[in-house]
Parts: structure tokens; C-alpha cells; sequence
């Protein structure tokens, strides 16, 4: 009985969302466009006592039990308590409680932007490091499919910044002569015979290139290739995904206010 | 014959209705959204009570999902705890709701195996909800004995420093089997790498685009876009569940013709063989 | 030959933290020495676009300029509000800046004061820019602009009433302005501003992002829901260098001040960085794959 | 002085962050917990200011608590709604919060129905037409753009075998996925490069007199206290 309650208000609010976007009748429009999504706010500001009551229970325990690093929850436990207390309690600025949080020189302020702030900046700054150290590992010529990931990510790289405008066409084309050998490799029998095709391509196609005059192409300035690349085969990609989760997501929707989708509330 | 009329003339008149109702019940300007939403729910329908009836249907294994069952395996094999990162969104984004009902699943089989969950989470309202669905998963399964209440735990609102405690977690508690499923953002990059350097098997299915590609080349297995919202169903197995994503292929079907439909004509009225502006089909913007 | 392959190979073994150094002394060194490496800039079309679709606008035009970064995200996106501040005050247009992440009032805040304090343009609060207050909701507040805009904004950030403000007479929805520009790094972002508020009102916008959020963003751009795209780091010196050659063409236009000189901008300088730590990125890659030939090879 | 505490501890933070390149240790482990903290109660904070404060009881009781709204007695549901959602703390009448619930995730999918159908479904097939006023090339690429969305959308396929042709077709689009995945994995590499510098050269700036040179100094410090640690650290393994 309790469960069918829940699931009948997961039909009956999901159907009545979306028929407020064709029905004409203001008060349902004004609530789907504006308080729907405010009343949700508000029931996860609720939840979010849940959420405290619940970091406090986890560090509590964990000191209580003396479990491992425990000495660390113990500063988990005082930051929270800090910032609560000057959150609520001390103020440290002149305007009121409340407005506070964003004025300087109220102590909520000060901790925001000495600890809170630089703490997140810089672990999004770690990022740098771990992108350099995936992408020493993720762009291996491997296969067709990792080669193409590694050409549109290394061109992208290399094209995007003002370094790119300095390579000349005769070193694009040598690194594209040499992505294509990377790519066909896998069909040589003969090591040798295929070094030997390499090396006499490298050395005949430039000289071929120049003589024909076809040196000023567009696909041989890596900017403009990285152009292209983001904008056809990227946006192609792009688009099939973006249409690919609508989809997804249209069906997930539709299973869900059709109240066929169990395992989130229980079955 | 009460097929018909179920999936053809039910439609039609609604669409009749929709469109000669003499009253202003209606909004302008959304008419193309209307009729799409009705071809497509009747669509659904009509797969889903096929495979209700029993119709079998053909589904293309998913790598990711099979190796769903294994991962949880090796975890109690190893005796190490499964860790399942439902995202970082709350409950706004339809792909935190799929995280937790493909956590719905990958909680039974925890229950089955009797191997150990945790599951951090960013967003009180989605532990709440993460507590819910796990509890019910493994009272399903006959286990609720093993079902304790700190399973699910809060970590913290924001998104670098749920990043930075799961990464803790991740270091110090080493579980052999990391779930990523839900909405990522930029921290996807340090939660799948960290996996990685402690030789977890990963499996990652997200709906964010941009992350997909360090799930792909750091995890062992990858959900990507549309069958990160598919995997539920496939899960569930029910003909139910299965029956809608055979619907939604031929919608997807639909689009393609739409996408071609679209092209073909716009090419010929460019050329002026036709004189038609196809996008003067796409009423889609109410008009206020 | 031997040798060759057995570094090559040790090589595709590095610790990982030896990676770490490289790259960290990759940006630390053309930060701490700028003047050792000096790299001209190209601009791409989808930036010039911006530059087209905001330099078209005419002297009184509104603009709404709404802010979602934050302090992480600073370094990038930050040269942009800048650069597209000056350009528009350059062009005597009026700017309406809204927060939509908390931190994005402050971003806001260093925008305009950086950009007024050079004393470069002949511009004064509630004439020329009006700053609006944060509000919690994201897409509801980018809703509420696009219907009514004095149902969610009573005051400015200075607590002065609206209808105290000149500039905001007539402005009660997003129909009134007549270009919005979004600066963003995550949600809401410009996807929320095609989605509930720019597509159905048919006003047009543009958006400057962090490079991540590119890819995204690009099907828009291509289908014209958005007009041109700023990248990234790289986006912003473009913009930063196409606003300065413009404002040196225009030294005597009557919104500027003529005796303060014209300073060039921030990401510029940082280029030379970003190039240096791509290239050794590159190099990187292509040693991880020498090694990973030979160690297959090998095998 | 205020200042200058404020400028050390985030060096002091900062720094303690990037060690975690060279591995757990406890300078990571004490920001990270700090980070934990802090940001629990950051966000608690605001969202009781900003959300809950103007939002609930400035509709509810507007005379006390002015935001600027008038008195709305619907918001009596999403406060009842809250309370519900607090009734998880008790064994008893927890079923309750399922309500709540229900009601956020059958909003939710009804809203999301509508905008993802509209917004990136039919716009992106709207714009799928071409303009023929461009030059040949950029009718070329339209075409490639169209074949791509197609063989990237077959790939999706599940009640059909990826053999024969839908298999050929499906390995197209797996291709033109590839190479978006690469550009999005350049741009990352871009962006996050752009924030390590600016983490740098904020700690570029704190290095100056006149925060009394607190970068060097604090690095100095910490190195110091690394390399006895992971001394202390070896000794210990070695003698287990």
C-alpha cells in the first residue's frame, strides 16, 4: 500500500509535468517553469540535515572505533564544525547573517577564500598531471579506432596553440607520411622493406609536393586541419552522441512516470 | 484487431482531438513536440505489449554489462570490498537515476555473493535515495541480514572534494571491483585513474560526454551515452523493460529517416526543385 | 641500435612521477621567464565570429553578460570578461552582467573593477553597466530572465532598487536586450542558455568556455544556436589580441580616454606556457609509442 | 595579518595538495580531510541562505524574512515535503520520505522528457539541413557531417546484431566517435593545463616579499618533513 502510494505519485507528477508544457492553463505552466524545480531545491535542502547528521554519525564512529586514520575524521569533524559556527553563529562583517557568506571581511568569507577555494582550485590543477600521465598511456597505436583518437588529440593539441602556426608543410606532410606508415604497419611482412618505402617517401613527396606547387594547401597548416577536424568528423561524433542521450534519455523518462522502472523505489 | 485499434486509432484521435479542438485547451506553438510525443509513446507501448505476449528479442551483448556480474565475483574472491561511485549530480539529472537503478542490480548481486558495498556519495537527497534502493535489492534477494546501514555514506557536497575523499577511499581501503555510473564531470579524470594505479577492474558508464574518453582509456569496460541509460533494462531482463529499448531503436530508426527527410529536402529546395522550407515543420517553441 | 631500443624501452617504464616534473617545469619556467619564448597569435574563425556578431551591435545596445565560473576556472575563461568588457564599453554598449554561480558574482565584480579601474573608458555605474545579484536556481533563474526578469531581480548588487536605475528602464525580459553573451565552465552554461531561454526568444548569444566544454558546445555552434565560440586559454588570447588591434585602430573613438595607453591582456603571456607544455605532452606521446612498438615487437 | 595568514594557509594548502604526486602522505591526507570538512559545512551554509531561507520562508512568512517575494501559501507542499524527507532519521514513519521521493524523480523524468526531446533531439534533426550557398568543400563536409551522425547512431543499435552491413555502418560510426573522443581529450589536456598555470602563478605571486616569501619557505619546510617521513617510512618496512 505505502509502495503503491509512491508509485502512483511518480506517474501522476511525472504525467502532469509533461502535459504542462501543452496544456494551456497558466498556474500549471508557472509551475512547471518555475516552482516545480524550486520545490525540488527546497526538498534537497531538507535532505542535506540528512546528509550531515550522516558525516557526523560516519567520523564519530570512525573515532570512536579508533578505525584507521582515525586521527584525520578528527579534523574532518573541526573543519565542519568551523565553518558551521561561522556560518550561523559568528558573523565577523557588518551586514546581517545571511547576506555574509559573500561579504569580505566576514570570517565565513575569509575561510572561504583562504582554504575552501585554493583547496579546490588546486586539486583541479592536479588534473594537469593525471591528463599527461592517461595520455601517456591511452594514445598507443594499437588499433585503427586508438590511432584516430590519438591523430584528433594530438593535432588538437598541437593546433590550438600559437606553436602549431609555426610548423611548416614540409613537417606536416613528413608527420602525416609517417602516421599513415604508423597505421599500415601491421601489413608489412618486411620490416626492412617497409623502413626502406618509408624513408623514400619522406624524401621524394616533399620534393614532389613543392615542384607541383601544392606546398600553400590548407591541410598542410595544422591549425586548419584542427579546424576541420573540430568542426565535421568531432561535430559528427558529437551530434550522434547528443541525439544517442536524448534518446536514452527519453526512454529512460518515459519508463520511469510509466512506473516501470522498480529498482529505484523497490520492487 | 484490438491491436488497431490500441496503437493506431487511439493515437489518431488524440492527435484529431489535439489539433480541431475548438477551444484554446492547448498551448501554440510546440505541435511538432506533441505529435512526436505521442508517436513515440504508442511506439514504446506497442514493443513493450509484443514482448509481453512473448515475443523473443534479440539483444546485443554489452561487454560492460556482462562483466558486471564478474567484477563483483572477483571482489568476493579476493575478499575485497565493491565500491560504487553513483556520480556526482543530485537527483535532477536523469543519469543519477540511472546510476542507482543499475545500483539497484549491482546491489543484488553484492547481496548474492555476500561480497562487501560502499558506496560514497556526493548528494544527501541521491544517499537517501542510494540507501533506499540497496536496502530493497538486498531484502530481494533474501539477505537483509547482510544489509547494514553504512553502506551508503555522505562524503561531501562539493565536486573536487568528493573527489579527494573518494580518492582516499580508493587508496586506503583498495576495493578490487570501482563502479562509475551517474553524471562526471571534470573529476572523472582523477576517480578513474586513481582506480587504475590500484589495479581495481573498472567499470564506468556515463551520459557526460566530455568524460567519456578517460573512462574509455582508463577503465576496463565503458558504458557509452545511450547504453549507460539502456543498461538498467538489460539488467532486469523483465520483456517488460526489454520490449521499450526495442521501441526505442525504432524511434531511433525514425529519427534516422527524419535526419534524412531533413537533408534531402533542404538540398532540393536549395537547388529550387521543390519549394518548401522543411524547418517550417519543426514547430517546436511555444509561442507566448 | 641495441642502446637506442633499450632506452626507448626504458623509457615507456618511466615512473610516472618523473612525468610529473617535466610537465610541472614545462609551464613554471615560461611563467617565471615570459620573455624567452615569444609566440605570435593566430586567430580561428569561430573566434572572429564572436568578434563579427559583437562588433556589429551599435552604440546603446544591451547586452547581457551572465557569469557561471569560478575561481578555478579563473585563468582561463577570466581574459575573456575582460576583453569582451572592453570591447563593448569600447563601443559606448550597455552591459548587464548576472551571476549564476555563487562564485561567478565575485568573478563579476574583479571583471568590471579591473576592466573600469584602467581608466580607459568613459564609463559610470547604472549608465553604462549594471551588476545584478546572484541567484540560487540556475535554470530557473535563466527561465525567469527570458519571462520576467523583475520577478526574480529587485535590486542591484549595491542594493539599489531597479526602478532607481536609468539603464534598466524597459528592460523586463530577455527580449529587451539584444545580444547575450554567456561565460561559462560547467552547469548551467550556455547549453541552459540555448535550451530554456536564447532558441525560444530568438535572441542571439554567444559563449566563451573552458576547452572541456568545446566538444559539447560545437553542435550548437554549427547549427547557429550559438554564434562562434570562444575556446579555452587559447580563445581567450585570440580575443585578447583581436580587441587590442581594434582598440589601437580606434584610439580616437569618443568612448575612449585618449591619454591612457592601452595594455595588452593577460592569456597572451600565458600562451607561451600552454604551448611549451603541449609540445612536451606531444613528445611524450611519441616516445610512449616508440616504446610500446619495440616492447610488442619484442614479444 | 589577517592577509598574511590567509596567504600561507592557502600556500601551505596548496602545496599540501600537489604532494600527492608523489604519493599518499600525510600532509594530502590532512588537506584532504580539511577539504572534506570544510566543504560539508560551506555547502550546508549556503544552501540553508541562499535555498531554504529566501526561497521556503520568504514565501511562507514574507514579513519576517524579506527576499523580495510575495506570500505563496503552495510552498506549504515542498515544506511538508522536507519534513517528510527528515522522517528517513525514524524507523517507524520512514516510508514517508519515499513520497518526497517520488515526487523529485516523476518531476524530474517529466520535465526531462520535454527538454531533451526538444532541445536535442528535434533542433539537432532541424539542423541537419544543409545550405547549399557555401562553397563545394563546405557541401562535402555537410555530407560527412550527415554520414557520421547515421553510422554513429547505428552504432547504438541493440535488438539488432552488429553483422553485415548494420556492422560495417556501426564501425563508421565508431570511428567519427573516436575521433570526438579524441578533440574532447585535447581540449581536456588544454584546459587543464590552462589551470595548472593559473595555480602557478598565484604561487608565483605569493612568493614576493611582501607575503614574507611564503612559497619557498613553505616549500622548503614541507620537503623537509617529506623525506624524513619516507625515510622514517622505510625504516619501519625494512624492519617488518
Amino acid at each position: 500500500m505505502k509502495r503503491q502510494l509512491a508509485y502512483f505519485l511518480v506517474i501522476f507528477i511525472g504525467f502532469l509535468t509533461l502535459s504542462g508544457h501543452f496544456i494551456n492553463y497558466s498556474p500549471l505552466n508557472n509551475f512547471i517553469d518555475n516552482d516545480a524545480t524550486q520545490w525540488f531545491d527546497i526538498i534537497s535542502g531538507f535532505a542535506a540535515f540528512l546528509g550531515v547528521v550522516n558525516l557526523l554519525q560516519l567520523h564519530l564512529n570512525k573515532i570512536s572505533q579508533k578505525k584507521d586514520n582515525w586521527r584525520y575524521s578528527i579534523i574532518t569533524l573541526l573543519g565542519f564544525l568551523i565553518m558551521i559556527f561561522f556560518g550561523f553563529i559568528y558573523n565577523g562583517s557588518s551586514v546581517a547573517l545571511g547576506p555574509h557568506l559573500k561579504k569580505e571581511g566576514s570570517a565565513f568569507y575569509w575561510m572561504f577564500q583562504n582554504i575552501y577555494l585554493p583547496l579546490g582550485a588546486t586539486m583541479f590543477a592536479l588534473l594537469a598531471f593525471f591528463v599527461a600521465s592517461a595520455s601517456y598511456r591511452a594514445f598507443k597505436i594499437r588499433n585503427f579506432e586508438a590511432t584516430l583518437l590519438l591523430i584528433s588529440g594530438v593535432f588538437l593539441m598541437i593546433g590550438r596553440v600559437p606553436i602549431g602556426q609555426l610548423i611548416p608543410w614540409w613537417m606536416s606532410l613528413e608527420i602525416y607520411i609517417c602516421l599513415l606508415f604508423a597505421l599500415i604497419a601491421n601489413r608489412f611482412k618486411d620490416k626492412k622493406k617497409m623502413l626502406t618505402l618509408l624513408t623514400l617517401s619522406l624524401l621524394i613527396f616533399p620534393i614532389l609536393i613543392f615542384s607541383l606547387n601544392l606546398h600553400d594547401l590548407a591541410l598542410f597548416k595544422i591549425p586548419n586541419l584542427q579546424e576541420w577536424i573540430m568542426d565535421v568528423p568531432a561535430t559528427a561524433g558529437s551530434r550522434a552522441i547528443m541525439i544517442g542521450i536524448a534518446l536514452g534519455t527519453i526512454a529512460q523518462s518515459y519508463r520511469i512516470i510509466t512506473g516501470r522502472e522498480k529498482s529505484i523505489l523497490g520492487d | 484487431m484490438t491491436q488497431y485499434i490500441k496503437y493506431v486509432l487511439i493515437p489518431f484521435l488524440t492527435l484529431l482531438f489535439y489539433f480541431f479542438f475548438p477551444f484554446p485547451l492547448f498551448l501554440e506553438g510546440n505541435e511538432t513536440t506533441f505529435v512526436c510525443v505521442i508517436i513515440l509513446c504508442f511506439i514504446v507501448e506497442y514493443f513493450i505489449e509484443k514482448a509481453k505476449n512473448g515475443d523473443k528479442i534479440y539483444m546485443r551483448p554489452i561487454a560492460a554489462i556482462k562483466a558486471m556480474e564478474e567484477a563483483v565475483g572477483r571482489a568476493t574472491e579476493m575478499g575485497k570490498p565493491v565500491l560504487y561511485v553513483p556520480g556526482i549530480s543530485s537527483l535532477d539529472q536523469i543519469d543519477t537515476i540511472s546510476g542507482l537503478t543499475i545500483l539497484g542490480h549491482v546491489a543484488g548481486m553484492t547481496a548474492e555473493y555476500d561480497a562487501g558495498l560502499q558506496v560514497p556519495v556526493c548528494v544527501p537527497i541521491v544517499m537517501e535515495t542510494a540507501k533506499e534502493t540497496c536496502k530493497e535489492a538486498y531484502l530481494k534477494k533474501g539477505r537483509s541480514d547482510l544489509y547494514r546501514n553504512d553502506m551508503v555514506h555522505y562524503v561531501t557536497d562539493d565536486q573536487f572534494a568528493y573527489a579527494a575523499g573518494v580518492n582516499g577511499i580508493m587508496l586506503r581501503e583498495k576495493p578490487a571491483a570501482v563502479f562509475f555510473q551517474g553524471k562526471f564531470y571534470a573529476e572523472s579524470l582523477i576517480l578513474a585513474e586513481t582506480g587504475n594505479s590500484i589495479g581495481a577492474i573498472q567499470i564506468a558508464g556515463t551520459g557526460s560526454s566530455s568524460q567519456i574518453p578517460f573512462f574509455v582509456t582508463a577503465c576496463d569496460y565503458t558504458l557509452i551515452g545511450e547504453e549507460f541509460y539502456a543498461a538498467s533494462a538489460y539488467l532486469s531482463g523483465s520483456p517488460e523493460m526489454l520490449g521499450s529499448i526495442k521501441g526505442q531503436d525504432y524511434v531511433k530508426v525514425g529519427c534516422i529517416i527524419m535526419i534524412v527527410f531533413v537533408f534531402i529536402s533542404s538540398a532540393l529546395n536549395g537547388y529550387g526543385i521543390i519549394n518548401f522550407d522543411v524547418s517550417s515543420l519543426f514547430r517546436i517553441n511555444i509561442i507566448r | 641500435m641495441e642502446l637506442l631500443n633499450k632506452i626507448f624501452i626504458k623509457l615507456g617504464q618511466l615512473d610516472r612521477r618523473f612525468i610529473f616534473i617535466l610537465i610541472g617545469l614545462s609551464v613554471l619556467i615560461p611563467l617565471l621567464r615570459p620573455d624567452w619564448i615569444n609566440i605570435p597569435i593566430k586567430t580561428t574563425s569561430n573566434s572572429r565570429i564572436v568578434f563579427e556578431e559583437l562588433n556589429s551591435l551599435k552604440s546603446g545596445d544591451k547586452v547581457l553578460l551572465s557569469f557561471e565560473y569560478g575561481a578555478s576556472t579563473k585563468p582561463e575563461i577570466h581574459p575573456m570578461s575582460v576583453a569582451v568588457l572592453q570591447h563593448l564599453f569600447s563601443k559606448g554598449i550597455k552591459v548587464y552582467t548576472v551571476p549564476l554561480w555563487p562564485e561567478g558574482l565575485m568573478m563579476a565584480k574583479f571583471a568590471i573593477e579591473e576592466v573600469v579601474s584602467s581608466n580607459l573608458f568613459k564609463v559610470k555605474e547604472h549608465i553604462d553597466y549594471v551588476s545584478l545579484p546572484y541567484k540560487a536556481g540556475g535554470e530557473i533563474i535563466i527561465r525567469g530572465i527570458a519571462t520576467d526578469l523583475r520577478s526574480i531581480f529587485t535590486q542591484d548588487i549595491n542594493n539599489t532598487l531597479l526602478s532607481e536605475i536609468p539603464m534598466m528602464n524597459g528592460v523586463n525580459n530577455i527580449s529587451d536586450f539584444d545580444f547575450v553573451f554567456d561565460l561559462s565552465a560547467g552547469v548551467p552554461g550556455n547549453a541552459e542558455w540555448v535550451q530554456f531561454a536564447c532558441d525560444e526568444y530568438n535572441i542571439p548569444l554567444s559563449s566563451g568556455c573552458t576547452s572541456i566544454m568545446v566538444t559539447d558546445a560545437i553542435p550548437y555552434v554549427e547549427s547557429g544556436q550559438i554564434r562562434g565560440i570562444l575556446a579555452g586559454m587559447p580563445g581567450a588570447a585570440e580575443y585578447e589580441q583581436i580587441v587590442f588591434e581594434y582598440l589601437n585602430k580606434n584610439r580616437n573613438n569618443k568612448y575612449l580616454n585618449e591619454k591612457v595607453s592601452i595594455l595588452p591582456g593577460k592569456a597572451t603571456s600565458r600562451m607561451s606556457a600552454q604551448s611549451i607544455a603541449h609540445l612536451l605532452m606531444v613528445v611524450f606521446i611519441i616516445f610512449g609509442n616508440i616504446s610500446y612498438y619495440l616492447t610488442r615487437r619484442d614479444k | 595579518m589577517v592577509e598574511i595568514i590567509g596567504v600561507w594557509c592557502a600556500v601551505l594548502l596548496t602545496l599540501s595538495i600537489f604532494s600527492y604526486l608523489y604519493g599518499d602522505n600525510p600532509f594530502y591526507k590532512a588537506a584532504e580531510h580539511i577539504f572534506v570538512g570544510v566543504s560539508a559545512g560551506y555547502i550546508f551554509t549556503i544552501t540553508f541562505w541562499d535555498t531554504i531561507w529566501p526561497n521556503l520562508f520568504g514565501r511562507l512568512f514574507p514579513t519576517i524574512v524579506q527576499a523580495g517575494f510575495d506570500f505563496d501559501a503552495s510552498y506549504i507542499f515542498p515544506l511538508i515535503l522536507g519534513v517528510f524527507m527528515l522522517f528517513r532519521l525514524s524507523k517507524k514513519y520512514d516510508w514517508l520520505s519515499r513520497i518526497s521521493i517520488a515526487y523529485i524523480v516523476g518531476m524530474m523524468a517529466g520535465l526531462k522528457f520535454y527538454v531533451f526531446l526538444n532541445s536535442n533531439l528535434l533542433t539537432q534533426i532541424k539542423s541537419s539541413a544543409i545550405n547549399l550557398s557555401g562553397s563545394y568543400l563546405s557541401i562535402i563536409n555537410e555530407f560527412i557531417v550527415l554520414v557520421g551522425v547515421i553510422s554513429g547512431l547505428v552504432y547504438f543499435f541493440f535488438s539488432k546484431e552488429h553483422t553485415g552491413a548494420v556492422g560495417k555502418v556501426s564501425r563508421i560510426g565508431v570511428y567519427f566517435l573516436m575521433i570526438k573522443f579524441g578533440a574532447s581529450f585535447g581540449f581536456a589536456v588544454m584546459g587543464r593545463i590552462s589551470l595548472l598555470i593559473g595555480r602557478f602563478e598565484e604561487l608565483i605571486e605569493y612568493s614576493s616579499f611582501k607575503y614574507y616569501y611564503s612559497t619557498p619557505a613553505i616549500l622548503v619546510l614541507m620537503i623537509i618533513v617529506l623525506t624524513y617521513w619516507s625515510i622514517k617510512n622505510t625504516n619501519i618496512n625494512e624492519n617488518n
